[in-house]
């Protein structure tokens, strides 16, 4: 008894109980909040896919519910490294195939630059440009983020890598470089170029793909 | 032994001969010669007369706002050291002229196009913040201009940036383009090496004419204001660098031309490194200062997102002075 | 070849590029604080380097090995209660912070002790800095960026292994040495200045600190430019 | 001053006279890393007061119960939990802005500022001083906080919360928002506080 | 380095920085030795030298005779005193010294027959000194006579001779060198001293070589001074001296230097010249040691050069010991019109003062009065690191550091960068542009670290 | 399963406890070094937070400097007054002194009264300045450039017309002053009384070379000894038995400020209100 009562154990019998208790909250907690928090990573994407395949009009009139989305991820082997690129295939309420969103990253001007891409349902046109993340310049290089930059991309052919230029000449593959940030336009467009000639080949035969999941259901779930 | 008795006359009962014919006599610690031909003041002074040659070009280059960039950045500086100064209640400091070298120097190393709050700014910023906030003269760590030029050229990098050198073109017919080394880092457009040389290429004021730069330093160097390691190790660094990584690309040789006549190198070298205050003192530590420079300054236009190091590397360097001082503490003669 | 590259580029973004006290502002504690003398602050950063790896490694195992979901420890566990399926569900995250700083300063102290008792000399010039370190927000922000490249990657190529875990924190620590030192060295310089009363110690340590996030900034991009370089 | 300072006298001791910030230098990094807006700077301070808040309750109810040598695993422990639901929180209501706090929001565990008043004051007082002295100390934290963060959001971007105050014109000076805008803007901050008062202690003299 | 080297010797002739100030010697370099007559009174301090002050033997109202000792250097590192004149015994005044010092001094009052000091120059100037039969001196005798006549350094230093020249079994020597450098500006007295009186120096030479058992004898001397150069080689031939002529520049003088550019020697810090087997001493002194060997009469006189655009006619002069500054001025003919600072010794290291009362002392090499043009100086403002002071400094140190470690009360500093190395030669703050007084400060910071 | 997760993450922190405190445990009374019971008094008393706030290398290494350097006892902000009180006690640092310590400049020469003064061109310090002969004729007086000034913390010390002027009711008797002096002319003083006399002259000259540098030099001529035997002359210069000094002395003490010749006895202390 004596060799119990002097013990480490003993001593910090406090400290014990505080730790399971704390413990068991917390484990509370997280069972509690981390559908919400899963949620919100879902739909920080979930919300700018009808944005990014239908045009404004149609987007603005149909409910984020009444598309079905689905997820799959698509790998492509390029020099020994596979590459990952999630893709988000949209299917209209009466099944026909709306377009396709991709995920990609790159590096930017500081850091890297998440951005997801939104292509028709051939593949053939970009449908749509968002920015997910970036930690580029306030002022400069984040003005990747305003709108009007990134609908240049809108309707341009898939088939011919984009270019950025400083005047443009009119050209269908030209990109206008943010002046003063031509190099976090240039990496926007480079993942742009990347990605596209990545993904494309492996977008058609997307519905039978395995690894789809679901994801508007899960959604629906949550909330 | 008839004069053996001869005792002197002291007629002099005072301690002083002549009282009259010398009212002042003072005292002071020895040594009580000094070097004459330097003061601190007549070392500015000097650096002031090395910058004609450049001041000259950037006005016939970029006329008036050349002219407006220079009277911004120096009445500001002025200004702001008078200023600060009355605010530490210090004798005032404005004679001994550095403050008119930063003036100067930061206004050559701006754009012309900059608007005039630019020089403003710069100026308050290189006199508050790199100057006066550690003491004043003599006690900065940073060079003050170059702190001043940093801190606009982040705070308004859409105005400073590539893009602001490209406005002034059609504006001043001298010049036109992008800068040299801009144009060969993003659209591997080179320039034509004697418009390196001479200066008719576009940039910040002070910086295209690699002749002016020379000349002044050289005088620079020659009068013993600036100390000719710095400006040595600095091209020999840049020199060799560039000259490996030409050998390894093309090696035509243009590459290297631009590394040493394009950009503000040459004004760097001589100008902006040598400042005594923020440079070691001891000529090893000079030279090792000048490597680190040179090195730095051939990093950053290679791989980083900028096509010009100077500024970065000399700040930068000023930051590992005090480290330099340290490890090149000279051993007292006979303790090898 | 390219793992190596990339571990190259870890080190050189957390040591300059990304500076954790200039870029992150983490360790500003220490950094304002042991930044009077070099040899202080370079056992300071030292110290730093050696405890930020071995946290880096610790919390590194025990997140890959305990607290994710799936990891094997904890669905081993949980197996003999629950369907293979839901053990492996069992997400302990939360807990992450409690433990890396536990871990964390638990190994800390071991090793201090350790140090004292059988290094005596060693102890002096570097064990001294080390209960210092249990509460410098530069070794919890390693392994909170080591956490967030392991837990919750997209894609499984990305998670971070080992090696790349010890590199980041390894040369972060570096990173913090070297900003510690070179901020040393100018602070002793400044014992010979004339600074203006308010703004001495603290005050003007951060205006350096400022200019050089300043310098530092010219950093910026040489990561993927050495990348370009090297992978055309 | 009295020998220990009541609930009120801890409550406004914090606020000016022992800014945990500009007075004490505790809690450095989330004062830099989190104030380039006011927004963020004020989530941080509203953490922090949850945490501090939470933790000197807790601690001083189990005062009693502390053994000396281990009454910082307590406070630790203590604080690592209540920072964790503070994060996690963030995380499920306010997802955009856990996003930009990143790592600062678990970086409060270390932050000395709650170690130091669970220690000062939490284990030694009761309840109601422990609390008014966490909320006395988080409006100081929070105070200097947001006077960081509203010289640079305004330098840096012409905005306050967000809001355009500065003519369109302004041009915004954009190293403020950056790391740099940091370090200056803290270090001039405290120059500015150490004048202001050292000229109100030769004026009381 | 095979390039640079003296003909002659292992050294280069030249040591690492040193300055060149204008040496202005050409003001009294012309002017011949000429002889002041005893003065009415003397003042003789009771420390002249180096160390510990000797111990006063006479009394009030007492007659004391021509050489007759007044004070007696009792401690080993002390120094005899002996009255250069006939007299009575005045009470005991105090006086401050230039270098701050404030002593107690003898006074005597002239009374009754006096030696002619005329004739104790021309006893110097003679041809006659011996050059050989050196050998009937033992070697202790001139340790012994150089101690009982109160012979000490006339370099400036003034430390007591006899220190240097008692052998030691853990020090041999094997170079005497005589120092005829003379590198501050204005001073001519060595100068006068070696183109008039070589004789004598060879003789002190060989005496004090028997008595350190030094096998070689070198005299140093700069290259600016030719006719002096003339002068001795012509004393020396037939002996195994040696005449090194050496770059001119400041402070070649200074034993490390002088033995650095000699011999290539260094001699390590805190040490002595007897560290490299050197034993140096001064031309004057080894005329006076001569003197007091041979002529068996004590240091009493001594050549001093008065010099400066302050004085109306610069002179070298023969002059007693304790004689008032006022006097040696006075026989100059006085101030000019623009004389602004007087100085005893060079004006590299002299001491400038302001009570003409002063006596001459043993130690004082030279009275300078510079005039308001010469001191001319600019407003001191702060360091700008410009690294000249360093390149400079003769002792290889970085004297910005320590005078501000020294201003900001920083003895740590101070002593990381060698505070104690300094031997004050003046050569930074000469050059340094800022016009900082380093050389006040860092006597200030040794004095701040030694506190410490 | 929520259960389940309950009860893992609960046995995995009770686990993490245990262990820990097991290992530390162990560590603790295996690596044992024995160190100073003092000092580890004093870690016990200091937070243990090891924030280096004060300026050491963490608790440990600050309480080592407490106690065998006798550093100051409140520099911990985290544990503040408290902590600083309890440190105090360990270390009996008493404050409580019975006498008043002030310092005293025995000097007391204004810039008219000095003779022989000359224009001086150099540092402006006295310490650099006492190395220059003939800035002014005394040797041993003040100099004026007030290295004492600016050592006092405590801005009890100003320079009046040429000469260091303590003020009494800001001076604490630190000593700071008396340090720097090269003069070595300042005292630190124990006050039997608000106000106590004493020979404001340092110089241990004869009186003719007193006299002949000084307007207000004690010249030893004992008006002031035949007074009040708490004057004594030793070399030359009168100086006052402070320690002996009761009220009852005041009256002799004013008879010789009002004998002596050279006008060099003052009172000096606090000044009592206005
Ligand atoms: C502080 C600072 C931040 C910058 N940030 C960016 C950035 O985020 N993105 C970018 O493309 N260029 C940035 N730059 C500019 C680049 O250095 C480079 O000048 C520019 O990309 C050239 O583009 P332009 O030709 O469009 O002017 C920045 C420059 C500075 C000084
Ligand atoms: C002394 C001096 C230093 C300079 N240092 C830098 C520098 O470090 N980084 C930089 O980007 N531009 C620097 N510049 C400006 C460039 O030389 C030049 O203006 C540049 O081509 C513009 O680049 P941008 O595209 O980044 O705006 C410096 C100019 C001068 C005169
Ligand atoms: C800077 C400096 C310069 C000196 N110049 C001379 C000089 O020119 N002639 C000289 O005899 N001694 C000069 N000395 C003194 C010598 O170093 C050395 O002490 C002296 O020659 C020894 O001789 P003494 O003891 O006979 O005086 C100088 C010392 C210093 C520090
Ligand atoms: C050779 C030389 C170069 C200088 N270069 C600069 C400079 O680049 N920038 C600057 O602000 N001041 C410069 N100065 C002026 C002065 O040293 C500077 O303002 C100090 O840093 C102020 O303490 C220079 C002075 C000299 C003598
Ligand atoms: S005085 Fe001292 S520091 Fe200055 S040059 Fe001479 S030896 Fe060097
Ligand atoms: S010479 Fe003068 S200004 Fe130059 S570094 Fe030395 S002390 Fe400073
Ligand atoms: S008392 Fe001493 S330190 Fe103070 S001014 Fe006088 S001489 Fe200088
Ligand atoms: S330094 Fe100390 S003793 Fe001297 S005056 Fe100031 S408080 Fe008094
Ligand atoms: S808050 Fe102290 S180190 Fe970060």
């Amino acid at each position: 008894m004596k060799f119990l009562r002097n013990s480490n154990l003993a001593q910090a019998w406090l400290v014990l109980v505080l730790a399971t208790f704390f413990g068991t909250a917390l484990a509370g907690i997280q069972v509690k909040l981390s559908p919400v928090i899963e949620a919100n990573k879902i739909r920080e994407t979930m919300e700018k896919i009808p944005n990014l395949v239908l045009d404004a009009s149609q987007a603005s009139a149909i409910k984020t519910q009444d598309l079905i989305i689905q997820s799959r991820v698509i790998e492509v082997e390029k020099n020994g490294i596979t590459k990952f690129y999630p893709v988000y295939d949209v299917q209209l309420k009466d099944g026909t195939l709306a377009g396709h969103v991709a995920k990609a990253k790159g590096q930017g001007y500081a850091d890297k630059i998440e951005v997801l891409l939104g292509l028709d349902a051939k593949g053939s046109t970009i449908t749509g440009l968002f920015i997910l993340d970036q930690k580029e310049t306030p002022g400069l290089g984040n003005r990747i983020l305003e709108k009007p930059w990134r609908d240049q991309f809108v309707d341009k052919s898939s088939d011919a890598a984009l270019v950025v230029v400083k005047s443009g000449t009119g050209q269908d593959n030209e990109i206008d470089g943010i002046s003063g940030a031509t190099i976090s336009s240039r990496s926007v467009t480079n993942i742009v170029n990347t990605t596209i000639a990545d993904i494309k080949p492996q977008l058609l035969p997307a519905s039978k793909n395995e690894n789809t999941k679901k994801l508007n259901g899960k959604i629906k779930e949550i909330e | 032994m008839p004069d053996s008795n001869k005792i002197l006359d002291t007629s002099l009962k005072s301690g002083l001969p002549d009282v009259k014919d010398n009212p002042e006599i003072h005292v002071a610690p020895s040594p009580h010669i000094r070097e004459i031909k330097v003061n601190t003041q007549k070392m500015m002074i000097d650096v002031l007369i090395a910058l004609t040659p450049v001041v000259i070009v950037s006005v016939y280059l970029f006329r008036i706002y050349a002219v407006k960039q220079l009277f911004i950045c120096t009445a500001s500086c002025l200004t702001a050291e008078y200023i600060f100064v009355r605010m530490r209640n210090r004798p005032l400091t404005l004679k001994d002229c550095s403050a008119g070298v930063t003036g100067i120097i930061l206004a050559l190393s701006l754009p012309g196009s900059a608007p005039w709050f630019v020089g403003v700014i710069a100026s308050f910023v290189a006199m508050g913040i790199g100057k006066i906030i550690f003491g004043g003269l003599g006690m900065n760590i940073f060079n003050p201009a170059m702190v001043g030029r940093a801190f606009v050229m982040i705070a308004f990098a859409g105005l400073m940036g590539a893009g602001s050198y490209e406005n002034i073109t059609g504006l001043v017919d001298a010049v036109s383009g992008a800068t040299p080394l801009s144009a060969l880092k993003f659209s591997n457009t080179p320039a034509l090496i004697s418009h390196l040389f001479w200066g008719n290429t576009n940039g910040s004021i002070g910086e295209t004419s690699s002749a002016a730069c020379l000349i002044g330093g050289l005088f620079l160097v020659f009068r013993k204001t600036a100390s000719w390691q710095i400006p040595v190790s600095i091209l020999l660094t840049v020199l060799v660098l560039a000259g490996i990584t030409d050998l390894a690309g093309t090696g035509s040789g243009l590459f290297l031309m631009h590394q040493l006549f394009g950009g503000s190198l040459m004004f760097g070298a001589f100008f902006i490194a040598t400042d005594p205050v923020t440079s070691p003192l001891t000529s090893k530590g000079k030279l090792i200062f000048g490597f680190g420079t040179g090195l730095l300054i051939i990093i950053i236009r290679l791989f980083s997102g900028y096509p010009e190091g100077v500024m970065f590397a000399v700040l930068m360097m000023n930051a590992v002075t005090p480290l330099i001082n340290r490890w090149t503490n000279p051993q007292p003669m006979g303790e090898a | 070849m390219i793992y190596l590259l990339d571990l190259m580029l870890i080190a050189l973004t957390a040591a300059l590029i990304n500076n954790f006290v200039l870029y992150y502002f983490v360790g500003i504690c220490p950094f304002v604080g042991v930044s009077r003398k070099v040899e202080m602050a370079f056992g300071m950063g030292l110290a730093v380097t050696f405890v930020i790896s071995i946290a880096a490694f610790i919390s590194w195992s025990i997140t890959t090995m305990v607290l994710i979901p799936g990891a094997p420890l904890s669905s081993f566990i949980a197996g003999f209660f629950l369907p293979e399926e839901s053990a492996a569900a069992i997400d302990l995250t939360i807990l992450s912070y409690i433990v890396y700083i536990f871990a964390i300063a638990s190994s800390v102290q071991f090793v201090e002790m350790y140090v004292r008792k059988f290094f005596p000399q060693l102890y002096s010039s570097f064990g001294v800095f080390l209960p210092l370190i249990t509460t410098n927000c530069a070794i919890l922000f390693a392994c909170l960026t080591i956490m967030s490249h392991v837990v919750g990657v997209e894609n499984p190529q990305d998670a971070w292994d080992l090696g790349r875990a010890i590199t980041l924190a390894f040369f972060g620590g570096i990173g913090f040495t070297i900003a510690i030192v070179i901020m040393s060295g100018i602070r002793e310089e400044l014992e010979l200045c004339d600074i203006p009363e308010p703004f001495q110690d603290a005050a003007i340590t951060l205006i350096i600190g400022g200019i050089l996030a300043i310098a530092f900034m010219g950093f910026t991009g040489v990561d993927s430019g050495i990348r370009e370089a090297l992978i055309p | 001053m009295a020998d220990s300072p009541t609930a009120f006298e801890r409550f406004v001791q914090g606020i000016l006279p022992e800014n945990p910030v500009y007075r004490q230098l505790l809690g450095l990094c989330p004062t830099l890393a989190v104030t380039n807006g006011m927004k963020p700077a004020l989530t941080m301070a509203c953490s922090v007061a949850f945490v501090l808040l939470c933790a000197n309750i807790v601690i001083s109810l189990i005062r009693n119960l502390l053994k000396p040598h281990l009454r910082i695993v307590v406070f630790t422990l203590t604080i690592a939990t209540f920072v964790t639901i503070a994060d996690r929180f963030l995380a499920a209501y306010l997802f955009q802005m856990s996003k930009t706090l990143g790592p600062y929001i678990p970086l409060i565990i270390v932050n000395c500022l709650i170690i130091c008043r669970c220690e000062v004051c939490a284990s030694k007082q009761s309840v109601f001083t422990a609390a008014s002295d966490a909320i006395g100390q988080s409006i100081g934290f929070g105070l200097a906080l947001s006077s960081i963060a509203a010289v640079r959001e305004i330098l840096g971007t012409g905005m306050f919360f967000g809001i355009r105050i500065l003519p369109e014109a302004w041009p915004d000076w954009v190293i403020m928002v950056l790391p740099p805008g940091a370090f200056l803007t803290l270090g001039l901050l405290l120059g500015l506080v150490n004048w202001l008062g050292s000229i109100k202690s030769r004026r009381a003299s | 380095m095979g390039l640079f080297k003296l003909k002659g010797f292992p050294g280069t002739g030249n040591f690492r920085h040193g300055i060149h100030p204008p040496y202005n010697k050409h003001l009294s370099d012309e002017s011949k030795v000429e002889v002041m007559d005893t003065p009415e009174t003397v003042t003789l301090p009771l420390l002249q030298h180096l160390g510990v002050p000797c111990k006063q033997i006479v009394k009030s109202g007492q007659m004391v005779r021509y050489g007759e000792m007044v004070g007696k250097g009792e401690a080993f590192v002390s120094a005899s005193l002996h009255s250069p004149v006939a007299g009575k015994i005045k009470k005991n005044t105090v006086v401050t010294m230039p270098n701050g010092m404030h002593l107690p001094a003898l006074s005597i009052q002239t009374q009754g027959e006096q030696i002619s000091p005329q004739k104790l120059w021309d006893e110097i100037r003679s041809k006659h000194w011996p050059r050989d039969c050196i050998s009937i001196y033992d070697p202790f005798t001139i340790v012994k006579v150089i101690h009982d006549s109160g012979i000490v350094g006339l370099g400036g230093a003034a430390f007591p001779t006899h220190v240097k020249v008692t052998p030691s079994d853990t020090r041999m020597i094997d170079t005497l060198m005589v120092n005829g450098c003379e590198c501050e500006p204005y001073l001519t007295c060595d100068y006068r001293l070696m183109k008039e009186a070589p004789r004598a120096i060879v003789a002190g030479a060989l005496l004090t070589a028997r008595a350190v058992s030094a096998r070689e004898i070198v005299i140093c001397v700069e290259d600016n001074k030719p006719d002096a150069v003339k002068s001795l080689k012509q004393a020396t031939e037939q002996t195994v001296i040696k005449i090194a002529v050496l770059k001119t520049k400041y402070p070649q003088g200074s034993e490390k230097q002088l033995i650095k550019s000699v011999i290539g020697l260094e001699i390590p810090l805190g040490g002595l010249p007897s560290d490299v087997g050197v034993a140096m001493s001064n031309v004057g002194t080894m005329a006076t040691v001569a003197r007091g060997i041979i002529k068996e009469s004590p240091l009493t006189h001594r050549v001093i050069s008065v010099s400066g655009r302050g004085i109306k006619y610069p002179k070298n002069l023969f002059v007693p010991i304790g004689i008032s500054i006022a006097q040696v001025i006075d026989f100059c003919g006085g101030f000019t019109k623009d004389a602004a600072r007087v100085i005893a010794g060079g004006p590299m290291m002299g001491f400038s003062f302001s009570d003409f009362n002063t006596p001459v002392t043993k130690g004082t090499s030279g009275i300078n009065v510079l005039t308001h043009d010469e001191i001319k100086s600019d407003q001191e403002t702060a360091c700008i690191r410009c690294g000249r002071c360093v390149d400079a400094c003769p002792m290889n140190l970085v004297p910005t550091r320590l005078a501000l470690a020294a201003r900001y009360n920083n003895p740590s500093i101070a002593r990381q960068y060698h505070i104690h190395a300094c031997f004050e030669c003046g050569c930074c703050s000469y050059v340094c542009p800022a016009k900082i007084n380093l050389v006040q400060l860092i006597r200030t910071g040794k004095k701040l670290a030694a506190a410490s | 399963m929520i259960t389940t997760t309950l009860a893992i993450a609960a046995g995995t922190m009770l686990v993490m406890a245990v262990v820990l405190s097991f290992i530390l445990g162990w560590a603790n009374k295996k690596f044992k070094v024995e160190i100073d019971p003092k000092i580890e008094a004093v870690i016990d008393i200091l937070p243990g937070v090891n924030c280096g706030g004060c300026g050491y290398l963490g608790c440990s290494d600050y309480a080592v400097a407490i106690v065998t350097d006798n550093d100051p006892v409140n520099k911990c902000t985290v544990g503040g007054e408290a902590c600083a009180r309890g440190l105090a006690d360990i270390m009996g640092v008493e404050v409580g002194e019975m006498v008043k310590l002030f310092a005293v400049v025995n000097c007391g020469a204004h810039t008219s009264d000095r003779l022989k003064t000359h224009e001086y061109r150099g540092e402006k310090r006295c310490a650099s300045a006492h190395l220059v002969a003939g800035v002014q004729g005394c040797t041993f007086g003040c100099l004026g450039f007030g290295d004492c000034v600016r050592a006092c913390h405590y801005d009890a010390m100003h320079i009046v017309d040429g000469l260091a002027t303590v003020d009494f009711n800001n001076c604490i008797g630190c000593g700071a002053c008396s340090k720097v002096c090269p003069r070595s002319i300042i005292t630190i003083t124990g006050f039997m009384a608000d106000k106590i006399p004493t020979v404001t002259c340092s110089n241990k000259d004869k009186a003719k070379d007193a006299k002949a540098v000084c307007k207000t030099a004690c010249v030893g001529c004992k008006a002031c000894t035949k007074l009040s035997d708490l004057f004594s002359i030793t070399n030359n210069l009168s100086t006052y038995d402070h320690a002996a000094y009761t009220e009852e002395h005041y009256e002799t003490a004013l008879k010789a400020i009002e004998k002596c010749p050279t006008n060099c006895i003052h009172f000096i202390g606090k000044s009592l209100g206005k």
